[in-house]
């Protein structure tokens, strides 16, 4: 009963954080800052789900494999995300920044 | 199955149908082929933890396989389409994009 | 050492089949034999694919990983939630990379990236370039509290 | 009644994923959308129980293929895709709505999804229930029949599928010693 409210909790919780960063590849301005919001539903979004369903499925196989999906997604999505940025760097696309630059901070 | 049990996979399953539509509607929009790659790559985890859910919904276990195999094969793709946009080939040097190059524009 | 791989191997096999028939078993032992084969004329097993050396320090690295992932998201969720242009600064940074060896600079990177908030976009010799989306984000990593947690000593 | 929600859904976005291929020009965003239109249709005979088929969509129309065609664009170099503006497609237009419907009044014959009384239910496929694991010893059907009842006709599949990829090989593979021949591209060659 308190695993299956738990579930609950964490598959809903995970849900609405997938939505959220799918809202934020929206809102934010320019490709580098809508990394991080796809970061989100690489990260919390997948152990809050996988989570969920490993305390529905119990002790067995189903939970080894599903913990299995989350090791791949921990191990590849780091590294998708980096060659992302900096592929996009080396193509010469320019960040949005706000105010200080690489140049200066390396100054400080 | 319990009716509870089975309304809470079915919550999970409509709140990435959401999710999978925003990313696809970025993917459409895009203005650069980069916010094309990352939504294709969120679409990809998206639809790998949909198959997930999924095999929770419907009692099919062996499903958990194929979100296995497509973990793997998005990664792979992803990694594929950003070494050919890179370098516009896939042997034209030996170098892989995920190693350290030295900047050279700035 | 590509017999332990093998073990390592047929066990994997196992427990992604879970069918323990004669013929099924068989078959596995087969098609392990064979990735044994193949990875050996590849050259892949080396001491970098399985770093046994650091496997003490793991779970204390996964505990501070896990921590920073979550309380990161959280922050990055609140930024996306506040729908107004001044909840964000994103800026690019350059912190140093102190560790030495490649697995220590893999493994720093890819925390910097699994922690939304901040994408490691580009690494060179000494230095690491960063985005970051908002100006806290970039004050914390430029204190160097993660790539003090990130197993780099004992590899010889 | 969730599954037809999803698949409704799904369909939904796959329409859109096809006209956005076909209004497109940029041949990589092209290619792009093809993987998220495979990724859907698997999706969807995940949906309609079809593990098998699902596999191979994931393995073939996600991976190969996206790889394939992507290793064309880089041997041609021409990422546009060139239009003038007097093309007029009514034939093809003709063709292809004509064949639609022709597929459609077809479907009109076939029997009820999941229907117990369809011919296909009604032979071959109860002797393949009953009898498959004993006989063969596999247990999923659907790889008894491919690989054991059907062996020949599979071997000829993957005989087929063998030579087309080693065409592709040769292909692939000769325009990349000419290249380095030239030594137009790249300091290190290593094989």
């Amino acid at each position: 009963m308190i695993i299956d409210i738990l579930s609950w909790l964490l598959l809903v919780s995970g849900g609405l954080v997938g939505i959220v960063g799918a809202v934020g590849i929206h809102r934010f301005p320019d490709f580098y800052s809508r990394q991080h919001a796809a970061g989100i539903t690489d990260t919390l979004c997948a152990m809050l789900i996988l989570l969920g369903l490993v305390l529905q499925a119990g002790l067995n196989l189903a939970a080894f494999k599903l913990v299995l999906i989350f090791m791949f997604l921990f191990f590849t999505s780091p590294t998708t995300s980096h060659a992302l940025a900096n592929a996009a760097r080396h193509s010469g696309l320019k960040p949005e920044v706000d105010s200080t630059t690489i140049e200066d901070r390396s100054r400080d | 199955m319990l009716l509870e049990n089975y309304l809470m996979f079915v919550a999970a399953s409509l709140a990435f149908l959401v999710t999978l539509g925003l990313a696809l509607a970025r993917a459409l929009m895009g203005p650069t082929v980069y916010d094309r790659i990352a939504a294709i790559n969120m679409f990809g985890t998206k639809t790998v933890l949909l198959i997930a859910v999924l095999a929770f919904l419907s009692g099919r276990m062996d499903l958990l396989d194929i979100a296995l195999v497509y973990a793997l094969i998005n990664f792979i793709g992803v990694v594929a389409v950003l070494k050919l946009v890179v370098y516009g080939d896939f042997h034209s040097s030996g170098k892989d994009i995920t190693k350290p190059v030295k900047v050279d524009q700035r | 050492m590509a017999f332990k791989y093998g073990v390592f191997l047929f066990m994997f096999w196992l427990l992604l089949s879970g069918h323990f028939e004669p013929l099924l078993l068989g078959l596995g032992l087969a098609s392990v034999m064979l990735t044994i084969f193949l990875t050996k004329r590849m050259y892949v097993i080396d001491h970098e694919s399985y770093p046994l050396h650091l496997s003490s320090r793991l779970p204390t690295f996964l505990v501070y990983i896990f921590r920073e992932i979550v309380s990161a998201n959280i922050d990055v969720i609140k930024r996306i939630m506040t729908f107004s242009d001044s909840s964000i600064s994103p800026r690019l940074i350059e912190i140093p990379l102190p560790q030495k060896t490649d697995l220590g600079r893999a493994i720093y990177a890819n925390a910097i990236t699994l922690t939304p908030g901040t994408v490691s976009v580009e690494l060179t010799k000494e230095t690491i370039i960063v985005h970051a989306l908002t100006k806290e984000t970039a004050d914390d990593l430029s204190t160097g509290n993660m790539a003090k947690a990130i197993p780099d000593q004992d590899i010889n | 009644m969730i599954d037809v929600v999803i698949n409704v859904t799904l369909l939904a976005f796959l329409a859109i994923t096809a006209v956005a291929i076909v209004r497109m020009t940029d041949l990589f965003a092209i290619i792009m959308l093809f993987g998220i239109f495979s990724f859907l249709s698997a999706a969807m005979f995940i949906v309609m129980d079809a593990v098998d088929v699902a596999f191979t969509e994931a393995a073939v129309g996600a991976g190969i293929s996206t790889v394939l065609m992507l290793t064309t664009i880089a041997l041609t170099k021409d990422h546009k895709e060139k239009q003038s503006g007097s093309h007029r497609p009514w034939l093809p237009l003709t063709v292809v709505l004509v064949t639609g419907a022709a597929l459609v009044y077809g479907t009109l014959d076939i029997p009820a999804f999941g229907d117990l009384q369809a011919p296909a239910q009604m032979h071959v496929a109860p002797y393949y229930v009953e009898r498959s694991f004993t006989e063969t010893g596999v247990p999923n059907i659907v790889t008894a029949v491919l690989a054991s009842y059907r062996g020949f006709d599979t071997l000829g599949e993957v005989v087929v599928i063998f030579t087309a990829g080693i065409a592709v090989l040769l292909l692939i593979g000769g325009r990349r010693r000419r290249s380095n021949a030239v030594g137009k591209e790249g300091e290190e060659n290593d094989a």
